[in-house]
């Protein structure tokens, strides 16, 4: 669905994207590991049209998007959850799922919202307040809950969990599970290595802004250098 | 400094006689500037070719001081540190000129100004003044009022302009009281006031039998239509801000308005005429306005002055200017009179017929 | 003596009880986490001890002398810092620059607080970056630095590793355990309850704005409420 | 009485027609435009030069504004703010170059409007549009007051039904609000910000021809006097807000008509600003403007 | 030299009394204040200058002092008044309070002159005493942007409330702002007040807003320099397009607009860059 090749990607003289290639396929959800500053939000953002790609190709379903505008990616099916939720704080929670979904038909988005909201009462608690206004969790849910609303093909996560409580963390994730059980292709950046592999089907690590590591979940999780670096000496010897 | 100028010096004119021209080319005052520098060129030109100053010829160097008083204030000081400069022919915004003024003072280099109706503008005995107060020819005004026996008269003024202020709080007043009608409603406006609606309105409800509409060019076509759609039908009186084409807009609606002006291209003065011919002549058949005769008499009265002081020295100038203003001459305005550094003149009242400038004579009076 | 106390504070946005009664007092010299689902008021009552919300009732006490009508910055100078849930970093100045900002707090700061900031915090590489040009968990780690330059006796956290790794967590946490061993009074809100349970001294839970448990870590993980509110199914399994 | 009502609602609704392009521009995609009264007297002017050689009827002189109003502000929008908007950092850095930029925009219509009739008064002489008085009772209404209540009427209706409940509108705010999320929604930023620059030229357009007909003339510098009367009714108003535009531009006109029929006119600005200036120590968000959402 | 200095002697003072003006304005923003009082505060240093030399015969270093000191009481009240305010809604406020001074000073009667204004206002104010002044208030400002003192204020501007939780006194900086803007435009409005010997209400109206937001925003508003190169730029610039004549307008207008999108930062930012760009290395990668 997604293929990513030797990407490349630099801020000015700062290349912190060097030659990475991945691929998310239909059903399947591929995690992306890396330290702080690997430069996975970076090939998140430059798959999606946000950062200007030095060089490689993106094909999403076999056509070539480098290049093309955010907003068209959007369009082709391809949608990004930001980093840091960002989520359109003067807007109300509900209109920010409207716009989550301004790219697909009315019909389905009503669908889709009705959904997010039984993924998560407290949106609809709080679907006329502003959005900006809510915790930091109930905002990380807003912007997963936005991505879902353009029912979209293939989806990029940069930290989904980030800042929701555990039992939410769980539900997300459980989520993300059943998006790709449904058909839709994810490539997940996830801190939270061990639940996220719980979840994965393939891993790819970064490290500096090379791919160090492509295997499949089972294979990550024996790995020695992937489980030191994120599933804790603890998961070595246990 | 009273030092020699423009290599010669000392006695005797030198071939050439430099002025600075400091107009408002650009800009909201550009009217006046453009038409006063025609009026300028006009004059140059036949002093330099009937050889009034016999060999010498007068150049002129325009600078567009635009709409701004710092640009005018240091063409001014360039004027006066260039030594090659024997005068300025000053801007016509008051604001301009009150700047202007003290500098030239204060280096002793004659400027002749024309409009610049602000107080202080004319400073010292450097500073000379070619447009006559419209306070002392509004007389016309109240002549013609009383010949239309009017009893009661409003008065729409721009309290932001110095001039119009002037004519609307202290002028118009001294008329009534002269000529027998009552001031019965007095309204300023502000300096850039655009909507006349309500000021119209109010007016025309009263139904006073003249109005004076003392505003800036741009507002009396807007304020005249609003008078008329609200039913307006006395005297509508001005002043010199309605020529020049600024009612043009308003048409035929605006026919029948009057105003005194020091100048009208229709008065029956040889000299008025003389100057109208060759306007007209130069310049493609159109009509002069006042800024253009203002600017022309200016330039002759420059010409006037150095003739009398024989030299292009600023001091010489100075005096030769003050002797022409002790006996006057005749110009583009008629005949004009010099009180002090200030012109006086006998003024006509102008009037619009609908689609023109006319003159409207002093039959009436 | 406890070095910060909450007696009944309580927040109210018109309906929306975001914190609703809490008393809560930290020891000196202790790291007191805080734990509570999303929108459970953690954030909230962060804002209420720093004076950064007004309070809707209830009273703060600094070393037992009332301040809830203090002015928020005169905290800052008695020895509160916090780091705050999403990133503040001024765009302009550099990563260094940003850390002496807190350091400025005091005419005379002693003499490498900043270093040891940038240092502790594993910001060395990065201090002549400026913020937009560093990734989000080294954003974070300013945040850290920056509260820590102000040479605080307190420091309220607000989720101060989110977006770190396992492994970076872990520095994260020895470095705050360090810290408390020196002295530095914690409270520190964090949903990596592993990490909560190896860092903190005690715990409080908080669900709807109000405490709903309080203990040693060990005891208010294994409380029912707490489970059954807030943990996954991973620290259910562990009861 | 009445008829002072009526002439402020003219009054409030030729403001009104003003700030509505500047107020949609400025509350939805962020861009304040100094240019907008530049813009405004540009689209007249047009009219005039156009009116001076053809006849025409008031419904085609108001469609060459609109179109030039429109086409200006787009040449605005792609030329300036785009570009500026592209390389800003923050949106708040963003909104003073637009600004200045505006401001330096303006001069270029003003110039050139100024150097065609050295700043003497124009208007529609020769259009075909008589103006008619109208008596009901005590109040007198012209048809050209009749067009301009019906076109503010009609358009701030329009304008803000379209705001509230279309999904663009939406999108159009989302685009102020953080415009690099907003294409991640898959919204053409470009695109629309570029249609809304068109809807708010044109509404200059509109306006400068109404207003040109309503007074009978202007000149090319009555943009100036409209642009901060306009941005002090939207301000008073309420940023982004079309109520509160409709509010602010009534209230002002309601002020200064108070001033002029009842006192001197010289004293017109220092109440209606005051006035402004009072709301805002008790408003600080204008009389309908959003409560800034700031939480720690 | 002296010959040029002479015939340009008005541009060059000209000059320093805009850097001051641009500097009232500048120096609220790089605090975050939106606060264009400082063209009100002009317009009281040039009236109370005016009136106190042609009425009470002050030598002008007394004048400049008075309007400075009226223009910062009423600052500071309007720091008090205005507090809740940001943004364009305290522009606006602001401006409404500078454009009613405009209107006061023309009903004003005897003591403003009018529509006229005041005029005679002569003293013994050299270009050098304006050189000298604005020079002193460069040199402090420019000690107010390093160290401690640029880092509150910046901490001011981007987020006062990060800025309380590490202790900066926010509204007492703000306050401030206000004040010592009050103070330059003041100092600015008495000093050409009197080198013009004139001052008429048209000088203190609307423009002067256009006129310092655009020497801020073309120069760069985070510093002082920035008002400096504004002040150069927009006093220079008639002069040097002069030979454009009468399009002179038009052009300026392309230039202010040019700068406004190719120049974010302002022109001081553009070389700040360069410098940056020259000294600094590349970033090192992220941590391992
Ligand atoms: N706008 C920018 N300008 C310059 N450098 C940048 C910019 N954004 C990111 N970088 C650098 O690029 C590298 C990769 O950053 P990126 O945000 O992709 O990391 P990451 O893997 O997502 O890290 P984290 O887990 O902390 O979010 C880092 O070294 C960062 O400093
Ligand atoms: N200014 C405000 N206006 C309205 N509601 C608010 C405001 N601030 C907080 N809330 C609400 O109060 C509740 C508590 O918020 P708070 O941020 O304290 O939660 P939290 O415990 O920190 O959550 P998280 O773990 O997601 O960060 C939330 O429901 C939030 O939406
Ligand atoms: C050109 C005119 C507008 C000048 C005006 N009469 C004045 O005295 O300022
Ligand atoms: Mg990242
Ligand atoms: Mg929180």
């Amino acid at each position: 669905m997604l293929e990513i090749e030797d990407l490349r990607v630099s801020y000015g003289s700062v290349e912190a994207v060097r030659g990475v290639s991945a691929r998310a396929s239909e059903g399947r959800v591929t995690l992306v590991l890396g330290a702080n500053g690997a430069g996975k939000s970076t090939t998140l953002r430059a798959v999606a049209g946000l950062v200007p790609v030095r060089s490689g190709e993106v094909r999403l379903g076999g056509a070539p998007i480098v290049g093309r505008a955010p907003h068209r990616i959007v369009r082709d099916g391809l949608v990004l959850v930001p980093e840091g939720r960002r989520v359109f704080a003067p807007l109300t929670v509900e209109e920010n799922l409207v716009l989550g979904g301004y790219t697909a038909p009315r019909a389905q988005a009503q669908q889709t919202m009705e959904h997010v909201y039984a993924m998560f009462p407290v949106l609809r608690e709080r679907r006329r307040g502003a959005a900006g206004l809510l915790s930091g969790g109930e905002q990380q849910m807003l912007a997963f809950g936005r991505a879902l609303m353009s029912s979209p093909r293939v989806m990029l996560l940069d930290e989904p969990s980030m800042g929701l409580a555990p039992a939410m963390v769980e539900s997300v994730l459980g989520a993300v599970r059943e998006m790709a059980d449904s058909g839709i292709a994810l490539l997940v950046v996830e801190q939270n290595a061990e639940l996220g592999l719980e979840i994965a089907d393939d891993v790819v690590v970064l490290a500096r802004g090379e791919a160090v590591f492509h295997g499949s979940a089972a294979e990550a999780r024996s790995h020695a250098s992937v489980v030191r670096a994120f599933l804790g000496d603890a998961a070595l010897t246990g | 400094t009273s030092s020699g100028t423009g290599g010669s010096g000392g006695e005797g004119l030198p071939g050439t006689v430099k002025i600075m021209s400091i107009k408002e080319m650009t800009g909201p005052v550009a009217f006046a500037g453009t038409h006063s520098t025609r009026g300028i060129d006009l004059a140059v030109e036949q002093i330099n070719q009937r050889k009034f100053l016999g060999d010498t010829k007068l150049e002129i160097d325009l600078h567009d001081s635009a709409a701004s008083v710092q640009e005018a204030a240091s063409f001014a000081t360039q004027a006066v540190s260039d030594q090659s400069y024997s005068a300025i022919l000053g801007p016509a915004a008051s604001s301009q000129a009150a700047a202007v003024s003290p500098i030239a003072d204060k280096a002793k280099i004659p400027v002749i100004y024309t409009q610049a109706g602000s107080d202080g503008v004319l400073v010292g005995d450097y500073t000379y003044r070619v447009t006559a107060p419209a306070s002392s020819y509004f007389h016309h005004a109240g002549e013609y009022l009383k010949s239309k026996g009017a009893k009661t008269a409003a008065v729409l003024y721009n309290s932001g302009n110095p001039t119009l202020a002037e004519l609307g709080q202290e002028t118009v007043p001294q008329l009534a009281k002269k000529y027998g009608f009552t001031v019965s409603s007095s309204d300023g406006v502000q300096l850039t006031a655009q909507d006349f609606t309500n000021a119209g309105a109010k007016i025309a409800r009263a139904k006073p039998d003249a109005v004076f509409v003392l505003l800036q060019g741009p507002q009396n076509p807007a304020a005249i239509t609003q008078l008329k759609q609200n039913g307006y039908s006395g005297e509508i009186v001005g002043m010199t801000s309605m020529g020049a084409g600024n009612l043009k807009p308003a048409g035929q609606q605006a026919k029948g308005t009057v105003w005194p002006s020091d100048f009208s291209p229709h008065a029956e003065v040889p000299s008025v005429q003389e100057f109208v011919k060759a306007y007209q002549a130069k310049y493609n058949g159109e009509l002069p306005n006042n800024y253009a005769a203002e600017a022309y008499d200016a330039a002759w009265f420059l010409a006037r002055g150095i003739k009398e002081a024989g030299s292009a020295d600023r001091t010489a100038i100075q005096q030769g200017l003050a002797t022409v203003a002790k006996q006057g001459f005749e110009g583009a305005e008629g005949k004009l009179r010099f009180e002090g550094n200030d012109l006086r003149v006998e003024g006509v009242l102008a009037g619009w017929d609908g689609s023109g400038e006319i003159l409207v004579s002093r039959e009436a009076s | 003596m406890t070095v910060i106390e909450a007696r009944d504070v309580a927040v109210h946005y018109g309906g929306i009880k975001a914190v609703d009664g809490v008393d809560l007092a930290l020891e000196p010299g202790r790291i007191c986490g805080l734990l509570g689902p999303n929108g459970s008021g953690k954030s909230t009552l962060l804002a209420a001890l720093t004076r950064l919300v007004p309070l809707t009732r209830g009273t703060l006490l600094l070393d037992g002398a009332e301040y809830q009508n203090a002015a928020p910055a005169s905290l800052a100078r008695r020895g509160v810092a916090r780091t705050f849930q999403t990133v503040r970093l001024l765009p302009d100045l550099t990563v260094a620059e940003n850390v002496r900002l807190g350091a400025d707090l005091r005419r005379r700061a002693p003499a490498g607080v900043v270093d040891d900031a940038i240092e502790r915090t594993g910001l060395g590489d990065v201090v002549r970056a400026r913020p937009g040009e560093l990734s989000y968990g080294m954003s974070r780690r300013v945040e850290i630095a920056r509260a820590l330059a102000t040479s605080p006796r307190l420091l309220l956290l607000d989720e101060p590793t989110a977006g770190m790794n396992q492994a970076e967590r872990q520095e994260i946490s020895e470095l705050l355990r360090r810290l408390r061993d020196e002295g530095l009074t914690q409270l520190l809100v964090e949903h990596d309850v592993q990490l909560m349970i190896d860092t903190c001294d005690d715990l409080v839970a908080m669900n709807f704005g109000a405490v709903v448990a309080h203990g040693s870590p060990a005891e208010v993980v294994t409380d029912p409420d707490v489970q059954r509110a807030y943990l996954g199914k991973k620290w259910r399994a562990h009861a | 009485m009445a008829q002072n009502l009526l002439n402020a609602l003219t009054l409030g609704s030729l403001y009104l027609l003003f700030a509505l392009g500047m107020s949609l521009a400025w509350g939805t995609i962020g861009i304040l435009n100094f240019a907008h009264g530049s813009i405004f007297m540009f689209a007249a002017f047009t009219g005039h030069l156009l009116v001076g050689q053809v006849a025409l009827p008031l419904p085609l002189v108001l469609l060459i504004g609109t179109a030039v109003g429109a086409a200006l502000s787009v040449l605005a929008q792609v030329l300036a703010f785009e570009p500026i908007q592209r390389r800003a950092r923050d949106h708040r850095r963003a909104e003073l170059q637009i600004l200045v930029g505006g401001i330096g925009i303006a001069t270029i219509p003003l110039a050139i409007a100024q150097h065609a009739t050295k700043s003497v008064p124009f208007g529609f002489t020769g259009s075909t549009f008589q103006v008619e008085v109208y008596r009901l009772g005590p109040v007198q209404l012209t048809n050209v007051q009749l067009v301009i209540l019906g076109a503010a009427a009609v358009l701030t209706g329009v304008l803000a039904w379209w705001l509230r409940s279309a999904r663009t509108g939406l999108a159009l705010r989302s685009i102020g609000v953080d415009a690099e999320v907003a294409t991640m929604m898959g919204v053409n930023r470009r695109g629309l910000a570029v249609a809304t620059m068109a809807v708010a030229g044109a509404l200059a357009g509109i306006a400068g021809v109404l207003l040109t007909y309503y007074l009978g003339s202007i000149a090319a510098e009555s943009g100036d006097g409209f642009l901060i009367k306009a941005f002090a009714a939207i301000v008073l108003g309420g940023i982004g807000s079309i109520g509160g535009a409709v509010a602010g531009a009534m209230i002002l006109a309601l002020a200064e008509t108070v001033v002029l029929t009842q006192t001197s006119g010289m004293w017109v600005d220092a109440v209606s600003f005051g006035l402004i200036f009072a709301v805002l120590v008790l408003r600080p968000r204008g009389l309908f403007g959003r409560k800034e959402v700031r939480r720690t | 030299m002296i010959a040029w200095y002479e015939a340009n002697v008005v541009l060059i003072q000209s000059m320093f009394i805009s850097l001051l003006l641009a500097l009232s304005i500048q120096v609220p923003f790089r605090a975050g204040v939106f606060s264009l009082a400082g063209i009100g505060s002009y317009g009281i240093g040039a009236y109370t200058a005016a009136i106190v030399t042609l009425q009470l015969g002050w030598p002008p270093f007394a004048a400049i002092g008075a309007g400075m000191l009226l223009a910062a009481v009423i600052a500071y009240l309007l720091a008090l008044v205005l507090a809740r305010l940001s943004g364009l809604y305290l522009g606006m406020a602001t401006i409404a309070y500078s454009l009613i001074l405009s209107v006061a000073v023309i009903n004003g009667g005897e003591l403003t002159g009018g529509a006229q204004g005041l005029f005679g206002a002569v003293s013994d104010l050299q270009t050098g005493h304006v050189v000298a002044v604005a020079v002193a208030a460069v040199v402090l400002l420019a000690l107010s942007e390093r160290g401690r003192p640029g880092r509150w204020i910046d901490a001011v501007r981007e987020d006062p409330e990060l800025a309380v939780s590490v202790g900066v006194p926010v509204t007492a900086i703000r306050q401030l702002s206000f004040v010592v803007g009050g103070l330059l435009g003041a100092c600015a409005g008495a000093m050409n007040t009197l080198l013009r010997t004139t001052v008429t209400p048209e000088e203190v109206g609307f423009h002067l807003v256009v006129l310092a937001l655009t020497m801020i925003i073309v120069g760069g508003s985070r510093s002082w320099a920035g008002a400096l190169i504004g002040a150069v730029v927009f006093t220079w610039l008639p002069t040097v397009l002069a030979f454009v004549g009468e399009w002179q307008t038009l052009v300026y207008g392309v230039v202010v607009a040019v700068a406004a999108i190719f120049v974010p930062t302002g022109i001081l930012g553009l070389a700040q860059d360069f410098v940056r760009r020259l000294r600094r290395p590349a970033l090192p990668g992220g941590r391992p």
